[in-house]
Formats: C-alpha cells, structure tokens, sequence
C-alpha cells in the first residue's frame, strides 16, 4: 500500500501567492515590443469598459452587468498565445478581456451591454457578457458554470478528427472546478490527448465564498494529477508570466501532447456583479492590497523601466482608450433594440413562430 | 398588522423551523451570507456554522450530500441558487431521492426540502428566469409545491420540512418583494396537494400558479367591470395536484382557462387539462384554452423580449374574455 | 423480401449514413464492442477509431464533447446505454445544446443524435425500464423522435443525423427484436415531426408510440371482431408534435385513446389531450382518455411487476372498448 | 510558474499489479485468527452464492444476475474493518461480498436473486445485488453508477453533525470514477473533512473497456490529490493488505482526520454481468491469469501455512458453505413472489394507489 498524499491544509487564497516571480524574468518569447504596447492598450481598454459598464448599471442604463476587473493580465496574457479566428475559444462571464484581446470590437461590447438587436454575442438574448463571436470562433456559453469544459473538448477533438492544428482553450473560475462538468470535460480531453488548455482565473472567490469553502486544496492546478495532464500555476496579475505560461501549454496542444490545465492567481477588485454588494464578505483592506498588485500598472511599470513606452506615451494610450470607448458607447446607445416580434428566431434552422397559448 | 413579503415570510419560516427542530439544516451557494436573494439573511449568525453551511459549487454532490444527510437522521433544506441550475442535480432528485423509499420498501427515506427561485422578469435572460416545474412534477416520489403569495410561502414552507418525503420548493422570485400581505398569526397549516379558490366565479375558471396567479386575479378584477365572472384557482402544488379542486372549478364555470409562465408544450398545463378534458367533460362547455411562454428555449433579458414572454393580467384577461365569448 | 428487425434496421442505417458522409462519429459506452444491444456492432471494424470511439464512463462529458465536437464541424451520434443513465447529461441537452443556435442567433449550432433505448419488458427493473421523453418533448430547441417499426427507425435515424439540430432518438428496447418488417429500397424518407396513420377507423382514436403503438394495433385488430373500428396513429415524434394528424384522428372519430408506458402524470399524453381539448373540442364525444403507466418511480424487475406496469392489448381494448360505448 | 506533474503514460491495468507485497507482510491489526477463518469462510461462501446466481440465471429462474466473483478478497477486507450495524455502508451492484460479510445471511440474498417479496434488498422491485438492509445500514443505491459518492458524503456529514463516531463507506468500480458526481462527492467530504472511505473496486475494465479508453492515469487513488485527501493503492486480492489499508482509512475517518481514497486492484473472473459475453473484449490468457492469483486461494494458502486452519477444515468449511447456500435456495425458492397489488406501496410515506389511466 503507498499513501500518495497526506491531507493538505486548506488554501488561503486571498493573500498574495508562492508562485511569485522576481522582476528579472520579464520577457515571453513571441511577445514583441509592439505586442507588449498592444496588449497593455488592450488591457487598459477592456479595464475601461468594465468600469463604464458599472457605471451604466448604476445609471439605470442596463439592467445587469458582470465584468473582470483585475483580471486583464490573465485574459489578455492568454489570449496573446493564441492564433485568433484559428482557435477555438470558450470564455465565461468574467472574459471581457479575453473577448476584446481576442478581436471583439469595443463597438461590439457596448452592442453586449446595452443588449442591442447587432450585438453579436446574442442579440439581447442572454445577459451580458455572454461572450460569443463567429468570426472569432469565440462559442456561445450559457450561465451555467461548468458546462462549457466538455464542450472546448469537443472543439478540441473536431479539430484533431479534421486533421488541424487548432487548439481549443475554455476559461472557468475556481469554484466552478467543482463542478462534475469539469471533471469529465478534462478527462475526456486526457483519454484522447487533446488539443485543449483550461484556464482557471482563481480569484479566491466563488462570488461571497472564499476558496476554502470550495476545496481543501491550494492550488487548482494540483487537480491535473487526477487525469494525467500537466498542470501549472502562474501569477495571473503578470501578464508576461501569464504569456509565457499559455504558450508552453498552446504549444504542447498543438504538437499532439495533450490538454494542460493553467491556473492563474488572480483577483477581482470588483463585485461579482452588479448584482453583489461584496463588503458583505471582504475588506476593504484585502482589496487594497491587491489593488496594490494591480496587472496594469504593473505591465506599465515594465515597459517604463524597459523604454519601451514613455509616461506620456502610456497617458496617451489611455486617453485614446476613453476616447474609442466614449464613441462605441455613442454608437452603441443609438443602435436598435431587439424586436419582439423576433423572438422565435432561430429556435431551429427551420422555426416558424411558436406556440404562445392554445388560443387560435 | 405589517404586510409581509414573500421574501420575509420564507425568512421567518426558516427561523421558526429551525428553532423547532434541531435536525434542520440549510446549505447551498453563498446561504451564509444571505444568499443572492438575501432569504437566509442573519440564519448563520443565528443557528452556526454546523446547520448554515456554504457549499462548494456543484449542485449534484451537495444536493446528493442533503440526501444522505437525509437519510442519515437530518432534515436538509437546499437552496439552488437558481432553478436554471438544478439540472446538474437532477439524476440525484430524480434517479436517488424520489426513488430511495419506493426502492427500499419505505428502509430509507429522505426528507429533504430543494428551494428554488423560478421565473421571470427580473431581466434574468436564459439562464436566470426560466421556470422548471414540469421537470418535476412528471416524477412519482416527489412533491412540488409553488406558493404564490406571502401566507402559502410560509406554511408550506412549514409543511415541506415535516414532509417525511423529499419536497422541491419553488418560489417565484419577481414576486419575492412585490407580493405582499397580512400573515395571521398562528397561521393556520396549509397541507402540501390542496390548491386554494382565490376568487369564485360562474363564467370562467383561470387555473394557475406563482406570479401569474396574481395576474389572474388582476385579469378578473379587470374582466368583472365588464360583467364577466371569474374564478381563480391557485393550484399551489403541482405534484401532486389536486384533482377535486380543479374538476370542480372546471364544473362550476364551464370553460377552464390555464395559464403559466413556463411555456407552452410539455408544461402542466397540459396535465391540468388532460385531467379536466377526462374527468370533466361533460361539464365543459368550451374549449379547454392554456395561455403560457412561448415554445422557445427561454425569455430574452432585453426588457422587450423578457416582456413578450410573459403572461400579464392584459393578455389573460383578452384569453378569459373569448372563452367567455364562446 | 427479408424481414428486418428494428435493431437490424437501426444497424444498417449507421453504415449508410457514415458511408455517406464521412462527418459522421459515433460515440458512447461500449460501442467499439457493438454496445449492450449489439446495435453497433461491426462500425468499429468497417470505419475505424477516430469515428467508432469508447468514451469514459460519463454522460455529461462525453455528450458535451458531442456537443462540442458538433459545433465544430462534425455529426456526432451519441449512444447513452440506457435512457435511464442520461439524467447526468440533462444539463448539456437542456441548457447548451438545445439553446445554442437561439442563443447565439444561429452563429453556433447542433447537428448532434443523441440515440438511446428506452423502455420495458426486459426484466430491467426500476433503472434500465424507464420512458423519458416527456423530459425532453418539454425542451424546446430539441426534436424527440420515437420509431416503432423498423422502417421508421432508419427513415427517422436518417433524418435525424441529416437535422441541423439536436434530435433525441429513442429506441424501444423490447421492440428491438421483436418487431420485424420488410423495408422497402430504396426507403422513402420520412421527416421528422410527421405521425403516421397506421390504420384508418371511425369509432375510437388510438394514439400512442413505440411498443405501445402494437399493442394498440393488437388491440384495434380484436375490437374490429366486435365490430368497434379504431383508428390508429403512430406520433413517432413527439417533439414537434403533428398537431394536425392529431386533430384529424381527434375529429374523425370524436373519441380518442392515448397510450403511452411512460408513467401517466405529466407524461407526453397530456399534452396530446390538451391540444385536442383546444382545437377539437367541439369534434369531441366522450372524455379523452388516457392510458399509460402507473404513476410510480418506474416499473418492477419481478415479472408479475413488470406485467402489472406495461400497458398491453388487453388493457388498451378495454380502454377503447368503454370509449366506443360511451 | 511551477509544472505539478507530467502527462502520465495510460494504464496497461490488466496484468500485476506493481503494488503488490511479499508474503511475509502476512497480518494486520485486528484481524484474529478467528477473524481470517471467518472472513475466508465468508469469501467462499460469496465465491459460491456468485457461481449459484450464474447457474440460475442459466436455468432461467433468475433474468439477471450481476456478481463480484474474484473481488472477496476486497469486498470482505474492507468490511472486516467496519463496525456493521453502526457505521453507514453504500454498495454497489457488484458487492455481492460486502453485502454477505456486513451481515446479510444467504436467506437474504437468495430472495434477491428470486425477487421475493421478503427480499430486505428492495422486495423485487430493484435488480438483484442492488443492496439495502436497514439493520445493517446498508443504504440502497439505484444503477446509475456515482450517484452514491454524494449520498456517502451525506450520510458521513450527517453521522458527524450528530457527534457519532460512525464512519461512511461507500464502493464503486473504477470507471464510475469519472463521473461527475465522484468529483463532487469527494471534493464536499474533502472540504468538511467528512469520515468517509471510497472504496474502488479497480477490475480494469467497465464492462469491454479497459482502463486505458477510461483514464490517463495508472492509479485511481492518484485522483485523492485533487481534493486534498489521503490516496491508497492496494492488492485487492489480498485480503489481510486489504484489511490493514481499510483500517487506517477508517481509522483516519474516525478520529476526524478526513476521507480517503482507497484503490483495491482486483479482476472479475467473471463477465460483467449474465447479459454480457466477455470473450468479446479480453482473452483466456488473461482470465487464468488471474485466476492464478485467486484471493480465496491466496488466503487459503496462507492459513495453512500459518497453521491457522488445515486442509481438512479448509475442505470443511467449503462443505459447510455449499451446505449453508442449498439451504438458502430452497428457503428463498419457496417464498412468496411479489403481489402485484402492491405496485403503489411506499412511494410516499402516505402513498395511496396511484393513477394508471385517465380512465374511472
Ligand atoms: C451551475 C451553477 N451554479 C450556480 C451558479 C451561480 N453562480 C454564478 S457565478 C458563481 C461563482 C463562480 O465562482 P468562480 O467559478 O470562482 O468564478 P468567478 O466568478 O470567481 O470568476 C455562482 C455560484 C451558476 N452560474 N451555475
Ligand atoms: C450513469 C451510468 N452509465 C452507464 C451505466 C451502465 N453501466 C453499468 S456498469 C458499467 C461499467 C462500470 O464499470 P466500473 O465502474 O469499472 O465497475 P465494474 O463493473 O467494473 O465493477 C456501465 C457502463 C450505468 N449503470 N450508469
Ligand atoms: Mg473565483
Ligand atoms: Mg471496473
């Protein structure tokens, strides 16, 4: 008989985590300048929206909203190791940075919130931050969290059947790894050897319930030895860290080695949702400290000190960023809601209108 | 007296309940601080963290887990945070719980209460709004129960938890702060499979349930100015449903008008009106009418699509008024 | 002309759809070894590993890989072993793959067969006996197919595999071997969503499904020596329902039996009654009726169990016989 | 970022196992020697109600049957370390041994093969070896395999809210592993660190798969590190190794030190069930073997070796076995079947006769 582990304590994910690195390790291969200038705008961008998003919510503007403040490094991070429109992409409801780094139109987005009838997510249909983009091969997700592992596997495995190289990535937090769906997803995906990365965006919080309640594990990443995959752990607010990380996995998917499962350490520095008042479960105190480590500034603060962006370059960035969100918003605002009378398309290729009542 | 929500009423009912019986525990996603509908505010502080207790998030191991507590001597309330994500616990409820006492001869049982907030217009979309009663009232061993107003909440919150079988507990959660009313007290019990006459009537039967009930009853308010005379029935439980009250309201009027939000095909209206169209018939003189959602996969959140969706008192009203006509 | 069996004919129509195009996977529990009822057997030897392929042991995973791997390109035909073990896939049929297209506006869709035995009479007891379609006819976004001949069941499985969306396909595991037939070739195609009039009569309707619909013509052919003549319709699908052969049968004969071994409450009979109750109403002259399974967690392994549950000739002639003296 | 493991090459799990141990390890703690010669009489006696069951069913007087031959040494080592009637115990249908060592007399079991009315199992209404026995705490499980993980979790959580000392065991085949609800059982007790003991049942194979097409992964037990519980690999055709890892497991669950994943690696000598042909998918060679390494055999030898039974009271105690089942069958054969009036009987606690038809 052989013990393969003794009981681990449970995780307190709230502080700032082991898998730290030093300064010196700060470049990816594949991340050029002008791509670190790219993602940082875009992370800036995608930090914009989210916060215009709340504010619309508290404006009355739009009736629920859902964003990913604090995440950006690992959103964008990720996708900047992707080939867009060529890989398969199934984000969650936190993924506005990864629907933006992966070509989503600020105008898009707005269309998202504001739930227009060109929205190209759903059309009004789902609430926002349902992310899901044809040309970008970005899926459809509904809210149900857990779902969408099986599914990147399948996108995986098409790929493989039909001979390309495409690679299949799906985004989760960690609580929403407890679900079964997670667990057969990933297998199914080990059995097979496929194309597929799992990120997890462990932001110590399944909306009020810290990571301890959600398992007795540090790290999520530890979850990869139940179906022999690899697993790797990496500061999620360090967006050339989260780079580097996704492309060793990108890479090993691509070459026929199998799924990896990428847990990066993050933290929202927002609500859950619009929905969620999250004083009620953390201080003020924690999310300073985390502010403190916030992803932005500290890919700025690199490309400062490695020249290749000035400070007023950066303010340049940023004021750009206002200024191509405040037209999308304008566009958007002026767009046309659904119509009713849509409701029943696209129920099936061939849907006529449903039935409403038995009354002819 | 004060007017009590339907949301403060399943509160109280949790703190009376579990003062009473110290079998009773609550658990699901984020219950310790409230909950998102803030129903089990203040429960944790309260009883402590061994019987308010926050569970990971995977719907099928801690429903599963309510039901070997169940079992095991523990009287188990579930909150699913959503109805939308019950489906994960399905083969529980559906294959464990309602099959455990038939399967072993009455050895286990499992008294387990699932609450669950349902339906729309709190722009919810797909994945928030949808109503799932005809899930479950299709399966022999459970109960399911869908009170619609702040009294019903209450007591058959009472009643599910003495259930000695595994109950599911739809609360509608658009009328969770809207519907309001004077809770007597002591409340009489109200025993789980007995609808309730709202409004009596001669000239049409509005059978219905949760929020829409409450649209009925507007409907008729409306449809009396014009000298038509409706009575509304609350069904209240769906599994079992209670044949007598809907027969007799069927005889009473005539013309029998169905409605719910869930939509149309495969939902319980088409069971009411098979019970009546088999048990009733020569009584009926009209066509048996069921007005509900669309047959589409849910409502949009967009407020124009959320609104086309649902049943209101207009479009009940204008379904009564030709049945009526007929 | 050699009589082919259900089984056989659900067999062939697999070699010809994967012949014809080469999209075509199939995936579940056993299938490379020809799976529990040897539908499969031989597909993996003729078409190989990367289209004939053993999954682990997990409905949801695999048929969310289905769903997957159906939005990416391919034709997934999924076999569950039994229906009875596709509740852990609820959530991905109900939730993803059936909201999908409406949900992304027709970017994203679901060209996926999720095939399984369903049903009674193999002495499967409470776990390998179960009827659940009324779960999915419930589903708007999916299509629910239930052959009962063995022409229909390659027609239909065609069909299915060609459908641009989801279509649960249920095979009645007790007609596998049972029920045999000629089948024509070429085979006429036959669409989903259309029943079929299996005997003309003008006294009682009968309408029903599966292994229920022989039983039903059993029946017709013994009521016809007492000269009752009963029409007898096959819904073979039930999602979308053929409202307008169900009201044709409804008006021609004005009385009319539905028969399902699905437990009755809440089963798809209901909805059947209550679209005739709407929409032929005045057609009508008895109560509609319905005979089904008994409203308990499912049937029995013991025999004389199993036989008390099953609806058969006798019981449905019975059923046909008070209607037609109505 | 740190990588936490390589992807594992895929099981080859039908031949010896490598956790195996020599002869000399011959005892565990708590096993008397009274104990061995009753849990060896329990083997055989298991061993023969199994082949009985096959030999009715051939006969046609049993429509199906569903055994566990080759698993004894596992299903009776492990409940050799419970407290029966005290602690909580969820089969599965291959649990012929666990059921008959907990406690259920050969009486019982052949009204289950019959379907008797008198079954304690489920009266006939379930399949046979769908175990239940509320004296004995034996909770009935349905078919769908990894149902029970959550249930034993319950179960634990409950005998722990209620400060007994009780522990949970739950057992199931190693492809029932990769159900969903496995993960989501084992992640709650993990979280509550709930006294439960997993038990698998590692044949192999789910019926024609081998564990290859089922996981990426050698060792089940490697799946314990996902959840931050013990994992333990044992020989499950050693009853005293079996015995010895059970007990530290129970043990562990009892002084509150959390679940365990306890991996028994064993071979059904039979096919999956009376439906099932299994030279379909796995050869002769390969059954003998395992039959080579028979736990009934195995411990036999080492009770004479050890002096703690002879051959002729080995061959004794065969008799009586054979003795103990004829009894048995005639008993149960001769029982009342099932009345079909009771169809409706328990399907709520004030169950009355449910409707079978719309017709008065
Ligand atoms: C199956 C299911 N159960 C519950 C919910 C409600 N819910 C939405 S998000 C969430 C928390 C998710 O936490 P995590 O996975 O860590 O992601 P995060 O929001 O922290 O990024 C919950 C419980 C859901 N959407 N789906
Ligand atoms: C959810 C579910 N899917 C499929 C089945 C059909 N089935 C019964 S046993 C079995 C194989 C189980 O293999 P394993 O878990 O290794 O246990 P073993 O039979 O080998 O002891 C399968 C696929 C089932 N019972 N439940
Ligand atoms: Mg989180
Ligand atoms: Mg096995």
């Amino acid at each position: 008989m052989t013990t393969t582990q003794q009981p681990q304590p449970s995780a307190a994910s709230t502080g700032p985590t082991s898998t730290e690195h030093a300064d010196e390790t700060r470049s990816s291969p594949g991340l050029t300048k002008e791509d670190l200038i790219r993602r940082w705008y875009q992370m800036v961008l995608a930090r914009k929206i989210g916060e215009r998003w709340f504010v619309l919510n508290r404006q009355g503007k739009a009736p629920f909203v859902i964003t990913g403040q604090g995440h950006e490094a690992t959103q964008v991070g990720t996708v900047a190791a992707l080939s867009a429109g060529k890989d398969w992409v199934v984000p969650y409801y936190r993924d506005l940075g990864v629907a933006l780094a992966l070509g989503m139109t600020p105008d898009e987005l707005m269309l998202n919130v504001f739930a227009k009838a060109d929205d190209p997510n759903s059309g009004g249909r789902q609430m926002p931050a349902h992310w899901s983009h044809k040309r970008l091969r970005m899926v459809s997700g509904s809210s149900v969290v857990g779902t969408q592992l099986p599914i990147a596997a399948g996108l995986a495995w098409a790929a493989k059947l039909q001979g390309h190289d495409a690679v299949a990535v799906t985004y989760l937090g960690e609580g929403s790894t407890n679900q079964g769906e997670f667990h057969e997803g990933l297998n199914f995906a080990a059995v097979q050897r496929l194309p597929l990365v799992v990120v997890v965006e462990n932001n110590g919080y399944a909306i009020t319930e810290i990571q301890a309640k959600e398992m007795a594990i540090a790290d999520v990443a530890d979850r990869a030895q139940a179906y022999g995959v690899r697993g790797a752990v990496v500061d999620g607010n360090d967006l050339i860290e989260v780079h580097r990380a996704m492309q060793i996995a990108v890479q090993a998917a691509r070459r026929g080695h199998g799924p990896t499962l990428l847990e990066a350490k993050t933290y929202r520095i927002v609500p859950h949702s619009s929905d969620d008042d999250d004083r009620r479960y953390r201080t003020r105190e924690e999310l300073d400290l985390w502010r403190a480590r916030d992803p932005i500034d500290r890919l700025r603060k690199h490309l400062l000190e490695a020249r290749i962006l000035t400070s007023e370059q950066a303010d340049e960035l940023i004021a750009k960023a206002a200024e191509e969100l405040r037209g999308a918003e304008a566009f958007a605002a002026a767009a046309p809601d659904p119509d009713p009378a849509s409701l029943a398309t696209h129920l099936y290729a061939d849907s006529t209108t449903p039935s409403t009542s038995s009354i002819p | 007296m004060t007017q009590t929500s339907i949301a403060e009423a399943i509160q109280s009912a949790h703190r009376e309940i579990m003062r009473d019986d110290d079998r009773v525990i609550l658990l699901g996603e984020d219950v310790e601080a409230g909950g998102v509908f803030r129903i089990t505010n203040g429960l944790r502080d309260e009883f402590g963290p061994q019987r308010v207790f926050d569970t990971p998030l995977s719907e099928a191991g801690f429903t599963g887990a309510a039901i070997g507590a169940a079992i095991g001597g523990m009287r188990p309330i579930v909150e699913i945070q959503f109805v939308d994500f019950i489906l994960p616990a399905l083969n529980q409820l559906i294959s464990e719980a309602a099959k455990m006492r038939y399967r072993s001869l009455g050895a286990w049982t499992v008294p387990l209460v699932v609450r669950t907030p349902y339906g729309g217009g709190v722009h919810g979309g797909l994945y928030h709004s949808q109503s799932m009663e005809a899930l479950f009232a299709h399966v022999p061993g459970l109960k399911v129960v869908m009170p619609a107003t702040p009294a019903d909440a209450k007591a058959l919150l009472h009643s599910a938890v003495q259930d000695p079988d595994p109950v599911i507990f739809l609360e509608h959660k658009r009328s969770y702060r809207l519907i309001r009313e004077e809770i007597p007290d002591p409340l009489p019990p109200v025993a789980i499979g007995q609808a309730a006459l709202r409004r009596d009537g001669q000239d049409v039967a509005i059978i219905a349930t949760g929020l829409a009930l409450h649209h009925g009853l507007a409907a008729a308010e409306q449809l009396q100015a014009e000298n038509i005379d409706c009575l509304v029935l609350d069904l209240r439980t769906v599994l079992p449903l209670d044949k007598p009250a809907i027969l007799s309201a069927a005889r009473r009027t005539g013309k029998v008008l169905i409605v719910h939000e869930d939509h149309l095909t495969g939902g319980i209206g088409g069971e009411v009106a098979a019970i009546i169209a088999a048990e009733a018939f020569e009584h009926l003189d009209a066509p048996i009418q069921r007005l509900a959602g669309p047959d589409i996969p849910a409502m949009g959140y967009h407020p124009a699509l959320e609104q086309a969706f649902l049943p209101n008192p207009d479009t009940i009203a204008q379904a009564a008024r030709r049945l009526a006509a007929y």
